[in-house]
């Protein structure tokens, strides 16, 4: 076990290393879908000039600034709006929102069903820890049923969002699911995401302790990634409709990989036609 | 050379609405947002057809407060990008139009006025969003805005807030009275060449030593480096430092930003602000009005000087940062001024402020009713 | 259900008796002519001869002569026993017009003259009642048409070592499917270990490997590797078996390419070579296995449940071929035939201390032998002690280590071991001439073709066979050398020989799966523990079980040459039936008498195959013939006689028992055997000329379950002394689980005795396999003691107690 | 019974599985405890000492057995710890 100052951690190439370490709590997996997203990229070997990541408010609103890449912090819910203009202006650009189950399916989710739909070339990771962490411990769009947080104290009697059947019913054409403790088959698929054109979507059950968890009989960070590994069966392109998210199951894997042309091919497409039948025009 | 279409040289018979579009084609503006609203919805149907002709991207978002992170999202990635709305949207951009004054993301918004509140009167005149466009985001920023009171001045305004974007890295406001954008009238679209244009700074040091928000110069305003030029920024709504990491913690951080945001605007109100002032030099009485009020103020004062009364016109241009010297020039000696707006009282309480020991005489109009120069005229009549 | 051939009512009953001399082995110590003439005087008897050689062509002429000539509708033959030449003679029978269900045998050879040699007087009584039986029986046989069950011309071939690999091919060479399930992730077996083969010294995985790449190639051979059996139901030509696909977590994709194995960060010893070489976690077994694709060992791999912690082959594998997702999968597959190539295990040394296998690093088995002197083994074909990784210059090979020898408890040969030592040696004279061999041998079996020279070589060569096996190898501490010590017992002097390395011979021993096989497929096995076939001389590759065929050492130790001989021999038993199509099914199966029928539903639940289905509603009983095997068992529970079993019916056992207690039962033992395992025991005993008293009278059952209680009681009814009922031991039945039934009866019966005040000792249950000729003969033998302690009055009371059971 | 293994396999050097260095930067660590517990060898145990955060972080138990397959680097959400292999003695 050796100490040296000069060996770097191989993932400091791409963070910025002045904010390490993060503010997010012990035993939080936004830390470890920070690592997964860098991983995919390292193996990649991208250009980390030409790589966009956008995020929202949130816990893991604060990935973008811990990333060394251009990057953008948005307002609650923007992102995948802000997104849509970068990756136009210039789709040459990998532009990845990384953001909360709140900020992406709450305010955020009219964005996310647009963006889905027409199929834009933006790669969404979605930290889903069932609450608003940030604010304290709210009920969100995901929180299962039941669930105790700091504004449903009886019990959440909302029915949460089956995020990858949302995902895949709007149109997006990669959707996955992974967990935190699964972070070789999420590096994995974030590879594969990033190397596909058109709207990609991976959700990642990612544990909460100090806020979620302390409230639902799993103070621990350890305890959260035991449950997620327990509970976890992986069913490869099952009927995301069936991809159920209980305390009991969780089915995770890879639900869509199909191809449809992206709205900035067709966009730009367009814009050649119409201007080579301006200049016959002329 | 193929022909520059975004230019479109020469004489042309055309809406406010279709001015503007074209005249932010030719300020180089490649990307517009936007959702339909009347009466701003022929600027969204012209983007739509001219934009592919020059390369440019139109995107019709599904709603306001998307297209206004959608532009400030195409600005950080290297283009002139424009939204355009009315009342309703202009509300719900209201938080993102903060993050690019946060930001310092440099955009056009096109607001054509209507009769508000709330849904109003959508297809008739108001200039009731004026307050709204100086104070309407939360916390303490500065942006322009302007006010056209003819088309050729929509095609020539749209054309200066894309260069004051550019050069003060803010959001511009282009308030059209609904009149004006719907009437049709002669534009002339000058040369290319002849159309000064301004973009933004571009950073000078490498990507090692760039810090997206220190200022560069005595403007206040940094240089800008765009998403995919290899300088790895990082720029977020938090308070954030010179290096643009979030710092919220430090009051100092805090309050050079705020005071920088709004400093950039105010230590060049002169370099900004534009008016038209009419027979002002030796008048007793006068005029202050904006958009299409203007032209009926006009001709009030002609009739005026035709009936021995010394009177004079202040047209705004720059509607904020408020033209306060123009006013002080001849308040003490106006020292009568009438304030035609349409609506319940907005700018009439900046030139209450500014003209302290003038009599002011405030003529609200609301709802398609617009001022007539004779109503204009007794009220310079009577004034005392 | 099929139809029954009613003889008309009034057909006058004419029996023949032929009475056999079989040479010697009957006349030796029964008077033939007596017996015969005896025959004659018996009811329906129309004709009785004694013939010399009644099997033989001559005397099935005569037999069928006289059928058409007599007019003769019934015959018995008392001869050898019927699970020898039953076939035969209903053959006979069938091909002079008789229904073969009309002809009964008497077993008057291995149930009567073999094993009463020395008291001819006693023997011919007894083979006099014996016929008795039969006629009293053969009266009151039916005709019957064999019911047809078609062969799915498909088969199963469990095993892949050489033997299933050729019977495989050679099915599918004929033309039908073949479905060969390998438990190991490759197929190759034993043969694949092996470096060269005797005698001719062949590379063995250059003359295995062809074969293999046909086995993965041929379109008719589905292979399933890293499969095991999980369940076999049906019969011959309707077997549904039940197969479990181990995951590989490697997809077809894989091109074998190796780059996976490479990366992978864990290692462990690699069975295939003994545990000499290590292999890694993502592995295959050997270069040319077949098919080439890698597995995964789970148990080794870092990822455990479903968390991929390490996916250092995932990355490494260009053709993405990993998937850790891969499921156990259970396969359904309905096949004709069965070939059960399972193969043997070696046997393990170390449980003979005195050669110190497991201590001294020098003692080396033969099969690590093989590993060591193969080009493709962990030491590059270098013989090299493991001590020191030098090549010995004295080397000892033991012989019969774990055969021959019953402190082992392994009392068989196993065929290969002094051919396989004297390849060894040779092959040590080809790579280095000067090393001083010894072979310690009991007795050299070099019985084979060109097996002689390859001997007559090594002799020449110079090595040394020292006859005698070492009691005890020491090893010398510091050097690792070995000292054997022992005695030549030719020379009759005690020797003490100093070599740098030891092989130990190991031999064969029954694969550790062979009882899940036996259950599975309800086979027997013979004392060595490998399986039993039909008959040792006349089917050797069959098994008892109609459809099921043996190959390879999993029915015996033996060479690779033997195994394909027998491989390729099962195949053609199994093509025989594939061709056919179809195959007639003993007409065994009960018939539903309505009448008597109160759909109590007893029948259903002890009925071992389902094969009975009862409706509710309208009241009805259906047997399915297909399914039915005709054990008897519902036959004998129903209380109300409303299962009539064919050519076993209550009548005709009733007329065994009544024949059986004619005279002087009170020194009786009437026996009742189940066909498969304790009449073929009493068989055992025969041919194995095991002696023991007379006083017992064999009745045959398909199964322990058809025997009712009421026999039991007929027989005491009728003053028998003691009783014997004797079945397949519990789980070995040939009908699953029929023989729970009878232990549960001659409980009850027990209880019933003990309460009349009977001596329940007269009763007596035991369980006999085909093997245990000596079980059966001392169960007689410890039964006189209970034959002469009966009492007259307890015979008259037992009389009393069951003269209920006397009525028809 | 079947063939058992007892032996050394006698190619054990020769197929060199990697051996790891663990680094742990201890002040990043915030006592999850993910890597100790993760870890599919048990290499890592929780040390006695406190850093700066007021947590345990962890420290090698056996680094013998680590095999370098960095699970422990991926699940680590603080970046706090990786793994070096090492160079293989007397060449590979």
């Amino acid at each position: 076990m050796v100490q040296h100052e000069n060996i770097f951690h191989p993932m400091e190439v791409f963070l910025r290393k002045s904010r390490i370490p993060h503010i997010w709590c012990s035993g939080c997996g936004n830390g470890i879908i920070l690592h997964s997203f860098t991983e995919a990229v390292k193996e990649l070997e991208m250009d980390l000039d030409k790589i966009v990541v956008v995020s929202g408010i949130g816990c893991i609103g604060r990935v973008a600034g811990y990333v060394n890449m251009d990057s953008f912090h948005t307002t609650h819910g923007r992102a995948i709006a802000f997104a849509t203009g970068v990756k136009l202006a210039n789709p040459e650009l990998t532009v990845v929102v990384i953001s909360g189950d709140g900020d992406l399916f709450a305010i955020g989710g009219n964005h996310f069903i647009h963006a889905a739909r027409r199929n834009i070339d933006i790669k969404v990771i979605c930290a889903n820890n069932f609450n608003y962490g940030m604010t304290g411990g709210q009920q969100g769009p995901t929180t299962p049923l039941e669930a105790y947080t700091t504004t449903s104290p009886y019990g959440n009697i909302e029915h949460p969002f089956n995020l990858v059947h949302l995902a895949a019913a709007s149109g997006a054409t990669y959707v996955a699911r992974w967990t935190t403790i699964h972070v070789r088959r999420l590096t994995a698929s974030i590879q594969k995401m990033l190397q596909k054109r058109g709207f990609g979507f991976i959700e990642v059950i990612s544990p909460c302790p100090e806020i979620y968890g302390r409230r639902n009989k799993m103070r621990t960070g350890l305890e959260m990634m035991n449950w997620l590994k327990k509970v976890s069966t992986i069913k490869n392109f099952s009927d995301p409709a069936k991809a159920e998210v209980s305390r009991e199951k969780i089915v995770i894997g890879e639900f869509v990989d199909t191809e449809k042309p992206t709205f900035e091919t067709i966009l730009y497409e367009t814009i050649r036609w119409v201007q080579e039948k301006a200049e016959q025009g002329e | 050379m193929t022909k520059n279409r975004a230019v479109l040289t020469g004489e042309h018979f055309l809406s406010g609405d279709l001015a503007c579009a074209e005249g932010a084609l030719a300020a180089g503006c490649r990307f517009f947002a936007g959702y339909p609203i009347t009466p701003a919805t022929e600027i969204a149907e012209r983007m739509a057809l001219r934009l592919p002709e020059v390369g440019g991207i139109y995107i019709q978002m599904e709603d306001e407060l998307a297209s206004m992170a959608a532009i400030i999202g195409a600005s950080y990635a290297g283009l002139k990008s424009m939204t355009a709305t009315s009342g309703p949207g202009f509300s719900l951009m209201q938080e993102n139009i903060g993050l690019a004054a946060m930001t310092e993301a440099p955009c056009v918004v096109v607001n054509v006025m209507r009769g508000g509140p709330s849904t109003g009167q959508p297809t008739k005149p108001g200039q009731q969003d004026v307050m709204q466009a100086k104070w309407g985001s939360h916390g303490d920023y500065e942006i322009i805005a302007l006010s056209p009171n003819s088309v050729q001045e929509a095609f020539n305004l749209t054309i200066e807030a894309f260069n004051l974007s550019e050069a003060y890295r803010v959001p511009v406001f282009l308030l059209m009275d609904e009149s004006v954008a719907h009437m049709w009238e002669k534009v002339v679209i000058p040369r290319a060449e002849d159309i000064k244009l301004v973009n933004r700074k571009k950073p000078s040091v490498p990507p090692g030593e760039y810090a997206p928000f220190r200022p560069e110069g005595d403007d206040l305003v940094p240089p800008m480096a765009c998403f995919g030029e290899g300088y790895h920024f990082h720029a977020t709504g938090l308070t954030h430092d010179e290096l643009g990491n979030p710092k919220t913690d430090s009051p100092e951080t805090q309050f050079n930003l705020v005071s920088r945001l709004c400093e950039k605007i105010r230590r060049n109100v002169d370099k900004i602000t534009k008016t038209e002032k009419v027979m002002l030099d030796d008048a007793e009485v006068a005029v202050i009005a904006y958009g299409v009020v203007s032209r009926s103020a006009l001709s009030a004062v002609k009739k005026a000087r035709e009936k021995g009364i010394k009177a004079g016109l202040l047209r705004l241009i720059t509607l904020w940062p408020f033209p306060e010297r123009h006013i002080a020039e001849f308040a003490d000696r106006a020292k009568r001024i009438v304030v035609p707006e349409l609506n319940y009282g907005q700018i009439v309480r900046e030139v209450e402020r500014v003209a302290k020991n003038a009599s002011i005489k405030f003529l609200p109009k609301l709802g398609e009713d617009l001022h007539t120069p004779s109503e204009i005229l007794k009220a310079l009549e009577e004034i005392e | 259900m099929n139809e029954q051939v009613e003889p008309p009512q009034s057909e006058e009953i004419r029996i023949g008796v032929y009475v056999c001399h079989c040479g010697l082995n009957i006349a030796g110590s029964v008077d033939c002519t007596e017996v015969a003439k005896f025959a004659s005087q018996l009811p329906n008897v129309v004709l009785a001869k004694d013939l010399r050689y009644t099997c033989s062509d001559q005397g099935q002429e005569t037999i069928k002569q006289d059928i058409k000539e007599h007019k003769l509708n019934r015959v018995v033959v008392a001869s050898c026993s019927p699970r020898l030449h039953e076939p035969t003679f209903r053959k006979a029978c069938e091909e002079a017009g008789l229904n073969k269900y009309l002809f009964e045998m008497a077993n008057i050879r291995e149930h009567c003259s073999w094993v009463h040699l020395y008291n001819r007087r006693e023997a011919t009584e007894k083979a006099k009642e014996l016929v008795k039986m039969a006629v009293m029986r053969v009266a009151l046989l039916q005709p019957a048409i064999e019911n047809e069950v078609p062969i799915k011309p498909e088969a199963l071939v469990i095993g892949g070592g050489v033997a299933g690999i050729q019977a495989a091919l050679d099915l599918a060479d004929t033309g039908y499917n073949v479905y060969l399930v390998e438990k190991a992730p490759s197929i190759g077996g034993r043969m694949a270990q092996i470096d060269k083969t005797f005698p001719t010294m062949d590379c063995s995985i250059c003359i295995l490997a062809p074969k293999m790449s046909d086995v993965g190639r041929h379109p008719n051979i589905k292979l399933l590797t890293y499969s095991e059996i999980l369940d076999v139901k049906g019969y011959i030509g309707n077997f549904k078996v039940r197969v479990l696909k181990k995951p590989r977590y490697v997809t077809e994709e894989c091109t074998a390419c190796g780059d996976c194995t490479k990366v992978c960060p864990m290692i462990a010893p690699n069975e295939f070579d003994a545990g000499l070489a290590v292999r890694h976690a993502i592995y295959t077994p050997f270069a040319q296995a077949v098919p080439s694709t890698y597995v995964i060992d789970r148990e080794l791999c870092l990822n455990k449940e479903n968390v991929v912690v390490c996916d250092k082959c995932v990355k490494a594998c260009e053709r993405q071929a990993i998937n850790f997702e891969m499921k156990p999968e259970e396969i359904e597959l309905e096949v004709g035939t069965i070939i059960v190539a399972i193969g043997a295990d070696v046997f393990d040394p170390s449980t003979i201390p005195q050669y110190g296998y497991g201590r001294y690093s020098n003692v080396i088995t033969s099969l690590e032998f093989e590993r060591l002197i193969n080009a493709g083994g962990p030491s590059g074909g270098k013989l090299i002690r493991p001590s020191d990784m030098e090549i010995p210059k004295t080397v000892a090979f033991i012989q019969c280590v774990g055969s021959r020898s019953e402190r082992t408890g392994k009392p068989y040969c196993s065929n290969v071991c002094c051919m396989n030592t004297i390849k060894d040696a040779l092959l040590i004279k080809e790579h280095w001439p000067e090393t001083q061999i010894y072979v310690f041998y009991v007795d050299i079996r070099a019985f084979g073709k060109g097996f002689e020279d390859l001997y007559r070589r090594a002799r020449k060569e110079g090595i040394i066979f020292i006859r005698g096996l070492p009691a005890k190898i020491i090893e010398d501490k510091k050097t690792h050398d070995l000292w054997l010590i022992g005695e030549n017992t030719l020379q009759k002097e005690l020797y003490k020989i100093r070599v740098e390395l030891a092989v130990l011979s190991i031999g064969l021993e029954p694969r550790k799966e062979t009882e899940l096989i036996q259950k599975l497929l309800t086979l027997s096995r013979s004392p060595d523990g490998f399986f039993m076939e039909a008959h040792p001389k006349l089917r050797p590759v069959d098994a008892a079980t109609g459809g099921i065929f043996f190959a390879g050492c999993a029915e015996a130790p033996k060479d690779i040459k033997d195994s394909v001989t027998q491989a390729s021999a099962a195949a053609a038993r199994a093509g025989i039936l594939m061709a056919k199509g179809k195959v007639t099914v003993e007409a065994l199966t009960p018939m539903w008498v309505p009448e008597k029928c109160k759909v109590c539903g007893l029948c259903v639940k002890v009925c071992p195959y389902n094969a009975i289905k009862l409706d509710e509603e309208s009241k009805k009983i259906e047997i399915v013939e297909a399914a039915c095997a005709g054990c008897g068992t519902c036959g004998a529970e129903c209380p109300f006689g409303a299962l009539v079993m064919r050519h076993f019916t209550d009548e005709q056992i009733f007329a065994q028992i009544n024949a059986a207690t004619e005279i002087d039962a009170d020194k009786k033992i009437v026996a009742f055997c189940c066909n498969w395992c304790s009449y073929a025991g009493a068989d055992f005993a025969g041919v194995s000329r095991m002696q023991y008293p007379e006083n017992v009278r064999i009745i045959r059952t398909m199964c322990s379950g058809r025997v009712a209680p009421k026999f039991i009681e007929r027989a005491f009814a009728r003053g028998a002394a003691a009783v014997l009922v004797s079945g397949c031991h519990l789980g070995d039945c040939h009908y699953i689980n029929a023989n729970y039934q009878t232990k549960k009866r001659i409980e009850r019966l027990w209880k019933k005795m003990e309460k009349a005040g009977l001596n329940k000792e007269r009763l007596q249950l035991t369980w006999i396999s085909a093997a245990e000729g000596e079980k059966f003969a001392s169960k007689i033998r410890e039964m006189q003691a209970i034959v002469k302690s009966v009492t007259p009055e307890e015979i008259e009371n037992a009389k009393k107690v069951f003269e209920k059971a006397l009525e028809p | 019974m079947p063939v058992r293994i007892w032996r050394k396999p006698l190619d054990l050097e020769k197929a060199k599985p990697p051996k790891g260095e663990i680094h742990i930067i201890k002040d990043r660590c915030k006592g999850c405890g993910y890597c100790i517990e993760y870890c599919p060898r048990k290499v890592l145990e929780e040390s006695e000492e406190i850093n700066k955060r007021g947590v345990h972080p962890p420290q090698v138990a056996d680094e013998s057995k680590c095999v370098v397959c960095s699970f422990c680097t991926a699940v680590c959400p603080d970046f706090a710890i990786f793994v070096t292999e090492k160079p293989c003695e007397g060449g590979c």
